[in-house]
């Protein structure tokens, strides 16, 4: 969280559409580097989809890596990120539509990220000697990029990763190929063990390097809550990593927020924009329970 | 009356004793108090802010989820979550006035006295140009019926901010009435400078899986290009009133063209609502298109738009 | 009440003494009297047809253009043209009454009297089914109100179609009033057997080159998935209202979901209006993803789904 | 007007799409001939553009050529269509996007299209010995289809073509190449005569085969008002084909009348359904001035 960001809103040049099954796919759009900051783990942009009035809000999507480049002729410097999305509705359906050449209009980069370990940063998350990901189904979007960065910093990665199905359970291959020993679940069984992610979670628990471990989760929300509440039990710092409908993604709108924990001295409810306070929060920071 | 199409044209709109350098404002609650827009684009270029809407004291608003998409608008219930008008004014109406923009305040209470001390306040504060009231919020003291739905109620209110502030008081009228032509006249009865309609239309949406509403608090306003038609047509409706007060165009406005269809059906001026949020610089984009429409036309001066609606 | 789900869902409403086979039927004035889609779709699918309103004599409509597409939405200004009740009984009765589907005549006037003429004329004739009475329409003998907009107007021509016909008698009510339920209630009270909303909103759109209304009536009437919001919240209160009659939602209708959100919200049928433009076998399209949505969530009857709204 | 023609509502792909300059566009779809009955000259198709609802509404566009085919692999009969558009809104800016392989719904065929010389056809049009085609800008739409017809006929055809400046005189290679003697002119005189094309036409009228010449028209308002008058005033034949915009091309929204010529009985107006009973109509059916 060094140097400032500017969030700029512009037509970015996709470079690359595939289709990854389950409903996946995973998106490269390209700028010049001069005319977007570089987002960090975690945060995500608002993508303007379709060319009408409806869809007529922009889609909240993470950005799930980063690579800066040189353009081979004209020798300038780029920006290329990547997003990995699921079709659940008409905004996605034309993301999956999106052709090379086309552009397609981002805001961001956007919200508080992860924390990646660092020696400035505070104290649990300066030496880590592991690193805990908890991903459900498309909720691994951010974390190709946090694993990067955690992998930059040597910090040892182990990813649990839940579905519904076998396709849910998205960039295997990478994951794989980069060396983050993976624990996978399925509901229907078809890919690892039976079930939710968070049972070889709990299982997994006792023997994690006690006070050494940092846990990120994203995903969806009793998948949240149950990690909250391991976390919680076990003392371990969690940051989560949080969906809701968001109007502007500008701060501006107050339509995307969630129950503070704490309530503000006169008991009334306090409300943190996620996608300003957020996309990530602390575990302990955020009323899971009211949210739904 | 033309100018030579290589004049810049004049913008310059006069609403009330309020000037504006251009028509083009933002609408409340869809542009935050406006530093939040800094680094999207210069605020100095706006014809005027109007902030999010100030109660006396703050509020957390309501439960989420507060909004949910529409074809072609959305649905908002944020239940007017504010930091209160001390907090305005002591945190960011300074800010607010290292530029040279208009800041409109919203206001709004649950009874009468309310509005009054909220307008109280903002009399006091340096840097506010124009008070504007929303009117569509409950009378908790007369079973919470929205005091911009019936026009006694309406008058008084607006009488009570009047007596309350010297600055220029805009009514932001409900649409979500049989006739908004007697209420108008009711605002201005009660002293209203000037009008500002349309506030958002009541709506509602369901989720068919969870058969819950996808509001929290069950209906909420509508807003964005699905409502301009019933906008234009209510701004259509109060200007051929003749009521003698200047109108500020809102609802559904993201291109010049949209605005100008308001300017030409009698307003002064627009607001940029929801249209905010998918471009940050959309008031500005806007007003440029405003200015590129005039230079084509040969109008030197936009106010020589407004009310020229030809009809059949 | 969970069936198996191999079965198939029972689709059959009653709205007061009529049985349709399904909840969807197509809405007035988008589907012509009918027979204009008999090549596009199976008539006999479908739950009824709303024919276009019908008069006591033809009415050519008003001068061009008539309509403009708006976000999400289209404006129309038609001016009611229709052959006239008695061509509509001779010349297109006798043809739709060969298809098994119910044919509700939607009818209007200038006068209470007219209105009583119509229902009257529809009395003697065979294969009507029910009769929709569209209150949207000016009582031009009181300065030109709609009719729709007051209670008392309301009732009364309610009362009159109700003493001219033993139809059942359908209300289809205006969207264009501070709050419908006292209305909703009048139209009960003047023996309304069921209640279907919404007509269109009032709306207008401005061509900015020639500075003319897109329509040369300049306001028309808002439909289309833009109003489908207003629409729901519409139903959702007169439900609640608990009137005791049958409702029957209509507003932007494009698919099951849309449907089934009325129908979670009280409506007991839906008609499905703008969107045969676009697809002429939306109403098709939407029943079976009824079916299919019942099926999914091993509910065996639509008349359960009526109402079932969760609130928070 | 032969044979019973079935509307139907499909998807049809894309196999070209070509900016032709001007704004203009010309686009080729395919389905297969089973689906689909074939169009003649001056009808039109609903066009569905976008994929939300905005836009809402279907879009007119006339059949500008046909061609039945096979294709190789399977043996199956073909249909293809062309289109010839200008942008000029949101609709057509989406059809210019439109991408070869993409599927595109359209509604047709749909209308009364232009009379076409016949032994059956009323006597004027029975053995014409010149069919005069006028032209105002994307107006030349639907004629090159007609002159395919007429020049299957034997008919010689002469085109006035105008635009407000060269580059909207689309197709004329076309035009060239088919042998159809092209008269042009351009308001700002970039190709062919300064001016109305109306002007060649009044000019070269009294030399043209008296009683055995047919006018066809299509173009802005004042264009088609001027050549009914000028037609009227040389007793020759006119059809023009109309634009107003439409809801739903079904003859059901009533939204697409133009007055007719002849009021009823009692002086009231009588309106015409331009998708319906047009959009081809005689020049005196209808009356023009009322009709912006
Ligand atoms: C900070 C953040 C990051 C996200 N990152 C990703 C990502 O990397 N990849 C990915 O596939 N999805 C991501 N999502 C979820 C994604 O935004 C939604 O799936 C998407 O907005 C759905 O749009 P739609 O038009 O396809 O669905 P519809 O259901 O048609 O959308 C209707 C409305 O609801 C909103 N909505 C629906 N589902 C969600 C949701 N789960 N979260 C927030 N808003 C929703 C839409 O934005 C829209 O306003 C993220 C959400 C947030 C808040
Ligand atoms: C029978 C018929 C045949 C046509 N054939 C062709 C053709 O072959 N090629 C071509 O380029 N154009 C043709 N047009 C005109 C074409 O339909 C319009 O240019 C198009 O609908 C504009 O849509 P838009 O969204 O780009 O413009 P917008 O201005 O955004 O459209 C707004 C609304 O107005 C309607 N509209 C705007 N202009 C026209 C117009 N000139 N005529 C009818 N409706 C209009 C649209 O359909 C839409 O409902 C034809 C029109 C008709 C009625
Ligand atoms: C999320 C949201 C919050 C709003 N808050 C306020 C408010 O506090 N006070 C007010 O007068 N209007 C409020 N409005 C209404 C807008 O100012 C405007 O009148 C309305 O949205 C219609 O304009 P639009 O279609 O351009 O958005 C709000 C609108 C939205 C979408
Ligand atoms: C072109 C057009 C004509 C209509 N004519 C009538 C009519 O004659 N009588 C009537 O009661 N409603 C009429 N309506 C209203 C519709 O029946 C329906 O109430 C309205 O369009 C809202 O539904 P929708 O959004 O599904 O179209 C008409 C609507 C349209 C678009
Ligand atoms: S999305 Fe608008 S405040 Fe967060
Ligand atoms: S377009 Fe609807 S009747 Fe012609």
């Amino acid at each position: 969280m060094t140097g400032k960001t500017i969030m700029t809103s512009q037509f970015w040049i996709v470079r690359e559409n595939r289709l990854l099954g389950g409903d996946c796919g995973r998106l490269l759009v390209e700028t010049s580097a001069e005319s977007a900051s570089p987002p960090r783990p975690g945060q995500f942009y608002m993508v303007r989809l379709g060319h009408g009035a409806d869809p007529l809000l922009r889609r909240p999507i993470s950005v799930s890596g980063v690579r800066m480049g040189i353009n081979k002729p004209g020798g300038s410097s780029m920006i290329r990120i990547s997003f990995l999305y699921k079709v659940v509705g008409k905004g996605t359906a034309i993301m999956a539509r999106l052709q090379p050449g086309e552009h397609v209009d981002c805001l961001g980069p956007i919200g508080q990220g992860f924390t990646v370990p660092d020696p400035s940063a505070p104290p649990r998350y300066r030496r880590p000697k592991l690193a805990v990901i908890v991903a459900g189904g498309i909720g691994v979007a951010p974390f190709p990029m946090l694993i990067e960065a955690l992998k930059r910093r040597e910090v040892p990665v182990r990813l649990y990763f839940g579905g519904r199905r076998s396709e849910d359970l998205i960039e295997m291959g990478t994951f794989i190929s980069r060396g983050v020993e993976t624990i996978t679940a399925t509901e229907d069984g078809s890919h690892g063990e039976q079930g939710f992610v968070t049972v070889p979670l709990v299982r997994d628990i006792p023997d994690l390097p006690a006070g050494k471990t940092v846990v990120y989760a994203c995903g969806p929300n009793p998948m949240m809550t149950a990690v909250v509440e391991i976390c919680r039990e076990h003392d371990l710092p969690v940051e989560i990593s949080l969906e809701t409908r968001m109007g502007c993604g500008l701060g501006v709108c107050l339509g995307c927020v969630v129950p503070a924990a704490k309530p503000a001295p006169d008991g009334r409810a306090v409300y943190s924009r996620v996608c300003t306070e957020g996309p990530v929060f602390n575990g302990e920071e955020v009323d899971l329970g009211l949210f739904q | 009356m033309a100018s030579s199409s290589s004049n810049r044209p004049d913008l310059a709109v006069q609403i009330g004793s309020l000037r504006l350098k251009n028509p083009v404002l933002t609408a409340s609650g869809t542009f935050g108090y406006g530093l939040e827009f800094a680094e999207q684009l210069d605020l100095n270029r706006l014809g005027g802010i109007c902030v999010k809407g100030l109660s006396l004291n703050p509020r957390p608003g309501n439960q989420p989820p507060r909004i949910m998409e529409t074809p072609a608008g959305m649905l908002n219930a944020i239940g007017l979550q504010n930091v209160g008008v001390s907090c305005f004014v002591s945190e960011y109406l300074p800010r607010l006035r290292e530029y040279d923009t208009a800041v409109i305040a919203n206001i709004f209470g649950e009874t009468v006295e309310e509005y009054a001390a909220v307008a109280a306040a903002l009399e006091r504060a340096d840097g506010v140009a124009a008070v504007e009231i929303n009117v569509s919020c409950p009378n908790v003291s007369k079973g919470g019926i929205a005091f911009g739905n019936d026009p006694v109620m309406l008058k008084t209110v607006v009488q009570a901010v009047r007596k309350a502030t010297s600055l220029p008081v805009i009514t932001k009228m409900t649409p979500n009435v049989t006739d908004i032509v007697p209420l108008a006249r009711a605002a201005v009865e009660g002293g209203s400078d000037a009008l500002s309609l349309i506030n958002t239309l009541l709506g509602m949406s369901v989720d068919i899986e969870t058969r819950t509403p996808h509001l929290r608090n069950v209906v909420g306003g509508l807003s964005g290009p699905a409502i301009r038609p019933v906008a234009l047509r209510m701004v259509h409706q109060v200007y051929r009133a003749g009521l003698g007060v200047p109108l500020i165009g809102i609802g559904g406005i993201s291109t010049a063209e949209d605005a100008i269809q308001f300017l030409i059906c009698g307003a002064d001026a627009v607001q940029v609502g929801t249209a905010n949020y998918i471009e940050p610089d959309a008031a500005l984009k806007v007003c440029e298109g405003i200015s590129e429409f005039l230079v084509r036309q040969g109008i030197g001066s936009v106010a020589e738009l407004t009310g020229t609606l030809k009809l059949p």
